[in-house]
């Protein structure tokens, strides 16, 4: 039997290498990407925690988080093309117009 | 044979999480992102999440990433990072954060309160549809109705996001 | 199958009222926007929608209910704020009545998606579970995101609503991060819950100060501290605030933080009242930095928008300090600095409004030279929000600092007063430059800018000096209603 | 009278309501002819506006408006003081029944804390109405005037009008919160007042100068009114929590304040002591003392009346009035009363010699005010408040009456302030002349008139009660005042004009007569406390609980003569100085010819300001300057850079950067996650 602890460690190892992502890609789609995995890694965290706990509370709000993951890509894809149409990029360090 | 699962799946895990991280194609980020949500949707089947296992693949890895890619192809991104870095201290300084950030988080799951090792017997169902929607229909109603409002917005905001260049290009031309 | 009974839930319309007529009545403005494009019609609508709400607010009005299985919360804390962010909604559409079409950003969904905004802060205010928080702040994200990237073929728009978007999304597996954390080690999501298993923990003996539970109380903080634009998570506020379309600005920079502050609170005064020295001392720390960054920072910017969104990081600080203070006087105290700071920052944000033209790329401390001849009831108005602002009596702003500064003395937080008394004076500088340039220096442009106050703008702005200088000459009529609503949340 | 007597600061504030709407009207008026000639005039008039040409009838109507709202709260006041005195004089040492208590609403309540709007109207805040209202409604007359020229008279008499109802806020205010409001209030119409010629260089900057620095010592203020907050106890030892000086001054609730001590930011401290000191910083901010003096000369860019009303006769007061108000909490702090003796003591020397560096009529007046505060400031600390009040009393009026002399020199003297032109102005303005003289004779103590006994007072004070140090000192400045008089009237009045250029002529009616009737106060008013009858000791006995001071008349002889031998020689000296052409437009005084580098201090006043320039100002623009530009890009680029550097492993961070990039918002916020995980995980 698995320890939660070692989902846990598993959960923060992933969720730190999501983190790392957001910070050295430049790629938006790629930062977007890395979110989701933070996302992704703390669900892994609370389906652990459900199963320690033997309730389905944590795996429900697991669910919650995927859609409401779903509705920010969406909108997030959705602002990133309007923006290609300008500015031809997806590379963020190119979005800098607003800054001081 | 649990722990000789879980080892290899957090190890394709972790592999395609970097990989995803480190591949310079988005495409091929894509398509990394993809195996992690697999190989953590096994995991999910182990910690008796069958249902949310499922979605996982369904909607997670299957519906989202298909979005991703669809997204990485009609802009053509798959290379968007071939500039120079503008910021030249920025993967360090960001791989260096991460270390910290890891220590402190691996820290604290070891310090931190051990929790019960062992399952209890009668969390089997846990996971089960019928556990899940019965209290998602009871106990959550609110949130999962909030939530159809939530996606609502996302939808309305999508099509405004959008939409708006078609206007801007009729009012140009009128 | 075990014996696997559905319950049908008791659906609580007291509880759920104020948010759920909130959120039907914007699908109706939705669908009603389809069939028409009169603006009018769309205002009025929305008006009406804020009206009946804060009415259903008051029909409960001191009474305190729980429902949905305690994830939401009608009480006396929830309904006022939830008061003061549709009154901050109803000045928003007002001052963004004629700015929209003059900006060509005359989509009718912006009606609808205010609102759909304002009843997730609604939902926010009032929720008393990790979930249903987690649930209430991505609705108005969600919602903000799109109304930021609004004017979106113009690039600021966009570029604001993506940074926006990419650090929100962030500060979202934070929280998810955090609220997961904190339910593997007290196996509850509801606050008044956590609160008894840790004082379970308490008489067992079991330590409280567990890593893994601190870190998930710290991971929930940063989350709700990005939206409020605590010190070092607050890098986007300018940016945002400088891309976005300008009533969407003074919308954020009000609304979202009342509802993001409100959250806050219930959070550690519900849920962890236990852990207070921990959390008291740390984002004690926070606030400080806070209050010195955005004072000082906004000294140096020429840029009024920017200078604004300085100016509201350096006062997401001072509320902080209610909420730090974690003491009934912090929180009434909370709840008329909110009261104050959503009149007199709309206010402000009006009078941009009023002299923003169409495609002006950035509006320079220099563009308000003359604008005491130009037109002095404006000049006035910005005036007293400017005085409002620096907290000079007898207006709204400094009724309201004396009270957080003197709950926040109370509560032992004295170096935190004083930190905000010092920075506050610091702030008079910036906010006086802008007195003195409408006053005493004349325009440079020989062809005098026109200005937009129009009628509906020049209500709104009406309504905030009036409110501004009622509540600064007679705090109590708000403070009489804050007094008993604290019992509920500090329980 | 008890229920009428809001009636006194809303009449004013009436008149601020009347003239904004009058002058609300003429804007849209003229917009309306500006409509009809546009394209004219569009360029110039806006330059040196003040002293155009043409007399603007819009002055006189609402500067009458504007006086008669004053005016009828000087007699509203008068029949106030004519009811308080109609009330049983006390009878024992203690025992004060003058007095009523008027709550109208309650303002705040926060908690437990209720602020109610209410006056307290007793011997002094009577006193103090007196002088607002009766000096207040002359200068309002003289300012008639005095801005008949002035493009918009009507927005000068809004200011000056909406100051005499904070000032009144100030002194009738029952309590801690009313008295800021009036502070914060006065302070706010100084700074509109100040910069009201916003066309010229220096007048918006010394308005924003004055203000900030006050805001420094409102800080002091404000920090004592939470302390008095938090710590003050009723007798029985539970927390009063009130800011209501009747409740607070009580002898029980003071006394606790010396009980119990607190800790207030690691040391210990008592009560009293640390309320007191912080009173005291709002006091040198207000009251222009050493070390916030420096934005009271150049106060002096607004316009003459201004001077006289806000910075010489009521304003720069309320540090004192605050003062004797609270002067139960001083009294328990022995040390606070030595360092308030101190300031006062060094301010009036301070001021007075840099009164003889300066060149600017104004700015001689504006030190000799500094410095006669200080006088003041002296005697609250050793414990005079009765010879204070006096001397604020005398003062008020014979500053007034010289600032307005001044104004009507400048206004004669074609808006020129420099001394060195002037000369020989006794034959062309015989009235100002003689009641400048009047005033000067005020100033330096000639004997029987007001200042002779009010000084004099405060001296032999110092002497009765074993401050003889102070006594020398302030008998030093006296004769510094005597000196830099005589060489003012000298150098205006007498000998001959230098620069011929101008043209001097007497000034209007409207305003030699309130320098008349100013000149006959002046004279009159040594009667105030005259030693023997000492009507403003009986009268303000009960709340200072003081008796009488003794009438010394060897101090009284060896001042006086020493005072007019400064005078004669200040006189002389530069009667001769002047006739041997030693005195020259753009030349450096005579002293300085003798003094040297001494003299050039004093024209630099004591380096106060270069000092705060260097120490404060710069510092901290650099510092803002810093944070703006560089926070969000450099600073963290610079740390990051420095960590990068030190791990070796890139040198290619020293590359220029910009911010904007959203990558490193989010490395901010994790730098923000690694301390908080820090703080609460690691500990």
């Amino acid at each position: 039997m698995i320890s939660t602890n070692a989902y846990v460690l598993l959960s923060a190892i992933l969720f730190t290498i999501g983190v790392v992502g957001v910070l050295v890609r430049r790629n938006v789609i790629i930062m977007f990407m890395s979110v989701e995995l933070m996302l992704n890694s703390a669900n892994l965290a609370l389906i652990a925690f459900s199963r320690a706990r033997a309730e389905s509370d944590g795996q429900i709000m697991t669910f919650f988080v995927i859609a409401v993951a779903a509705a920010e890509v969406a909108v997030g894809l959705a602002l990133l093309v309007s923006i290609f149409r300008a500015k031809k990029t997806t590379n963020i360090d190119d979005v800098n117009t607003l800054k001081g | 044979m649990e722990t000789f699962l879980f080892i290899t799946t957090a190890i394709v895990a972790v592999g395609a999480a970097l990989a995803m991280v480190l591949s310079s194609n988005a495409v091929h980020s894509a398509l990394f992102l993809i195996l992690n949500f697999c190989s953590v949707a096994i995991l999910y089947f182990l910690l008796r999440a069958p249902f949310l296992g499922a979605v996982q693949v369904t909607v997670y890895a299957g519906a989202i990433m298909v979005l991703f890619l669809f997204v990485i192809m009609l802009l053509g991104a798959e290379n968007a990072e071939l500039g120079e870095e503008k910021i030249g201290w920025q993967k360090p300084a960001g791989l260096i954060l991460g270390v910290a950030l890891l220590a402190e988080i691996g820290y604290v799951a070891y310090r931190g309160t051990k929790l019960i090792d062992a399952p209890v017997a009668d969390a089997t169902n846990i996971g089960a549809p019928t556990t899940i929607s019965a209290k998602l229909f009871s106990t959550y109603l609110l949130p999962f109705e909030v939530i159809s409002i939530l996606l609502l917005i996302a939808v309305v905001g999508t099509v405004v996001l959008t939409r708006r260049r078609v206007v801007a290009r009729e009012e140009r031309q009128s | 199958m075990n014996d696997l009974t559905f319950v049908t839930p008791e659906i609580n319309w007291t509880v759920l009222g104020m948010p759920a007529f909130l959120m039907i009545w914007a699908m109706l403005v939705l669908i009603v926007d389809m069939f028409t494009s009169d603006r009018r019609v769309l205002i009025t609508l929305s008006l009406i929608g804020l009206g009946v709400t804060a009415a259903l607010g008051a029909l409960d009005y001191g009474s305190t209910v729980s429902g949905f299985s305690d994830m939401l919360v009608f009480d006396k804390f929830g309904v006022l704020v939830n008061w003061i962010l549709l009154a901050g909604t109803a000045l928003t559409l007002l001052i963004a009545f004629d700015y929209m079409p003059r900006q060509n950003l005359n989509q009718g969904e912006f009606y609808p998606l205010v609102l759909f905004a304002t009843s997730g802060m609604l939902f926010l205010v009032q929720a008393t579970d990790l979930v249903t928080i987690f649930i209430g702040v991505e609705t108005l994200s969600i919602a903000l995101y799109v109304l930021t990237g609004f004017a979106v073929p113009q690039f600021k728009s966009g570029e604001a609503a993506i940074k926006y978007l990419l650090l929100g999304g962030f500060a979202a597996g934070f929280l998810v991060y955090g609220i997961a954390l904190i339910y593997g080690m007290t196996g509850k999501t509801n606050l008044a819950q956590i609160a008894t298993e840790l004082s379970t923990w308490q008489s067992t003996g079991k330590a409280l100060d567990d890593p893994i539970l601190l870190a998930g109380v710290g991971f929930v903080l940063i989350a709700l501290g990005f939206k409020v634009s605590m010190f070092p998570f607050h890098a986007w506020t300018p940016d945002v605030y400088e891309g976005a379309p300008t009533p969407v600005t003074a919308y954020m920079s009000v609304a979202t933080k009342g509802a993001a502050f409100a959250a806050m609170l219930r959070f550690l005064n519900v849920a962890f009242p236990a852990l207070k020295p921990e959390w008291q001392l740390l984002f004690g720390l926070f606030a400080a930095a806070t209050m010195v960054y955005g004072n000082i920072v906004a000294v140096a910017q020429s840029n009024l928008k920017r200078m604004l969104a300085y100016s509201s990081i350096a006062h997401a600080g001072y509320m902080l300090l209610g909420v730090l203070a974690a003491s009934e006087k912090g929180i009434s105290a909370f709840t008329v600095y909110l009261l104050a700071y959503t009149l007199t920052n709309l206010g402000a944000f009006a009078v941009l409004i009023a002299l923003e033209n169409r495609g002006m790329p950035v509006f320079e401390l220099k563009d308000l030279r003359g604008l005491g001849k130009r037109s002095p009831l404006l000049a006035l108005a910005m005036t007293v929000f400017m005085f409002s602002l620096a907290g000079v009596p007898p207006t709204a702003g400094f009724a309201s600092k004396f009270g957080i500064f003197r709950a926040a003395w109370d509560a032992n937080l004295d170096y935190l007063a004083i930190i905000g008394v010092i920075t506050s004076v610091v702030s008079a500088f910036f906010y006086l430059r802008v007195i003195v340039t409408m006053w005493m220096r004349d325009a440079e442009a020989t062809e005098p800018q026109p200005t937009y106050a129009t009628a509906s703008l020049s209500l709104g702005v009406l309504v905030a000096v009036i409110g501004i200088v009622a509540v600064g000459i007679a705090p109590n009529i708000f403070t009489d209603l804050a007094k008993a609503l604290v019992l509920t949340v500090a329980q | 009278m008890a229920e009428l007597i809001w009636l006194v600061p809303l009449l004013p504030l009436l008149g601020v309501v009347i003239n904004t709407l009058l002058g609300l009207n003429d804007l849209r008026r003229s917009r309306a002819n500006a409509h009809h000639d546009h394209g004219h005039d569009h360029g110039h008039g806006h330059a040196d506006a003040h002293h155009g040409h043409g007399d603007n009838p819009t002055s006189k109507r609402s500067g009458l408006i504007a006086s008669l709202m004053v005016g009828l709260g000087f007699v509203l006041t008068l029949v106030t003081l004519v009811e308080l005195l109609g009330m049983p004089a006390p009878t024992t040492l203690g025992e004060n029944n003058r007095w009523f208590d008027v709550t109208y609403w309650n303002w705040m309540a926060f908690g437990d804390l209720k602020i109610p709007f209410g006056f307290l109207i007793d011997q002094l805040s009577v006193t103090m109405m007196l002088l607002v209202t009766g000096v207040g409604t002359l200068i309002h007359l003289y300012a008639i005037g005095y801005m008949s020229h002035d493009e918009r008279p009507t927005r000068f008499f809004v200011y000056l009008n909406l100051f005499i109802v904070a000032m009144l806020m100030l002194v009738m205010g029952n309590n801690f919160v009313m008295l800021f409001l009036g502070w914060e209030g006065v302070g706010l119409c100084s700074f509109l007042l100040i910069g009201f010629w916003f066309e010229q260089r220096d007048p918006p900057w010394a308005s924003v100068k004055a203000f900030v620095t006050n805001r420094v010592g409102d800080f002091g203020l404000l920090m004592a009114m939470f302390a008095i907050y938090a710590l003050a106890r009723k007798p029985d030892g539970t927390f009063l929590h009130s800011l209501i000086f009747r409740e607070v001054l009580d002898q029980g609730t003071v006394f606790s304040l010396q009980q119990y001590s607190t800790f207030f930011m690691g040391t210990q401290y008592t009560a009293a002591g640390a309320i007191a000191f912080m009173l005291l910083l709002g006091v040198t901010g207000k009251s222009a003392q050493i070390p916030l003096f420096v934005w009271l000369p150049d106060a002096m860019a607004g316009p003459t009346p201004v001077s006289a009303l806000i910075h010489a006769a009521t304003m720069v007061t309320a540090g004192v009035y605050l003062m004797i108000r609270t002067h139960p909490i001083f009294e328990l702090a022995p040390s606070v009363q030595s360092t308030v003796t101190f300031i006062g003591v060094a301010t009036a020397l301070v001021a007075a010699s840099i009164a003889l560096g300066q060149y600017d009529i104004k700015k001689v007046l504006a030190f000799s005010t500094v410095s006669q505060l200080g006088f003041m400031v002296a005697a609250v600390g050793m414990g005079a408040y009765v010879a204070a009040m006096f001397h604020l009393l005398t003062h008020g009026i014979f500053k007034a009456l010289l600032f307005l002399g001044s104004g009507s020199v400048i206004h004669g003297f074609g808006n020129e302030q420099d001394m060195r032109k002037m000369g020989g102005l006794r034959k062309k303005m015989p009235t100002t002349f003689w009641t400048y003289i009047v005033g000067t004779m005020g100033l330096i103590g000639f004997p029987l008139i007001s200042g002779f006994w009010s000084k004099d007072e405060i001296i032999g004070h110092a002497f009765d009660h074993d401050h003889r140090t102070v006594g020398i000192l302030l008998i030093v400045g006296a004769v510094l005042t005597s000196f830099y008089m005589g060489r003012q009237i000298s150098m205006v009045f007498f000998g001959e004009q230098r620069d011929q250029h101008i043209h001097a002529h007497e000034s209007s009616r409207w305003m030699t007569a309130p320098l008349i009737g100013l000149a006959l106060l002046t004279l009159a008013s040594g009667l105030i406390n005259v030693p023997g009858w000492h009507p403003l000791t009986t009268w303000l006995e009960p709340i200072v609980e003081e008796e009488a001071a003794k009438f010394h008349l060897n101090i009284a002889a060896i001042v006086t003569i020493l005072g007019l031998l400064a005078f004669a020689a200040g006189f002389y000296l530069y009667n001769w100085a002047a006739k041997h052409k030693r005195i020259k437009p753009n030349q450096r005084d005579l002293l300085h010819h003798w003094g040297g580098d001494f003299y050039a201090i004093l024209e630099e006043k004591w380096g106060f300001d270069a000092l705060y320039n260097a120490v404060l100002v710069k510092p901290y623009k650099a510092l803002a300057s810093f944070f703006g530009k560089f926070f969000d890009v450099k600073i963290i680029d610079g740390i990051v850079n420095g960590t990068a550097e030190l791990v070796g492993l890139s040198g290619r961070g020293l590359r220029t950067f910009q911010s904007g990039y959203v990558r490193s918002y989010a490395l901010m916020f994790v730098i923000g996650v690694v301390i908080v995980l820090g703080f609460f995980a690691l500990r």
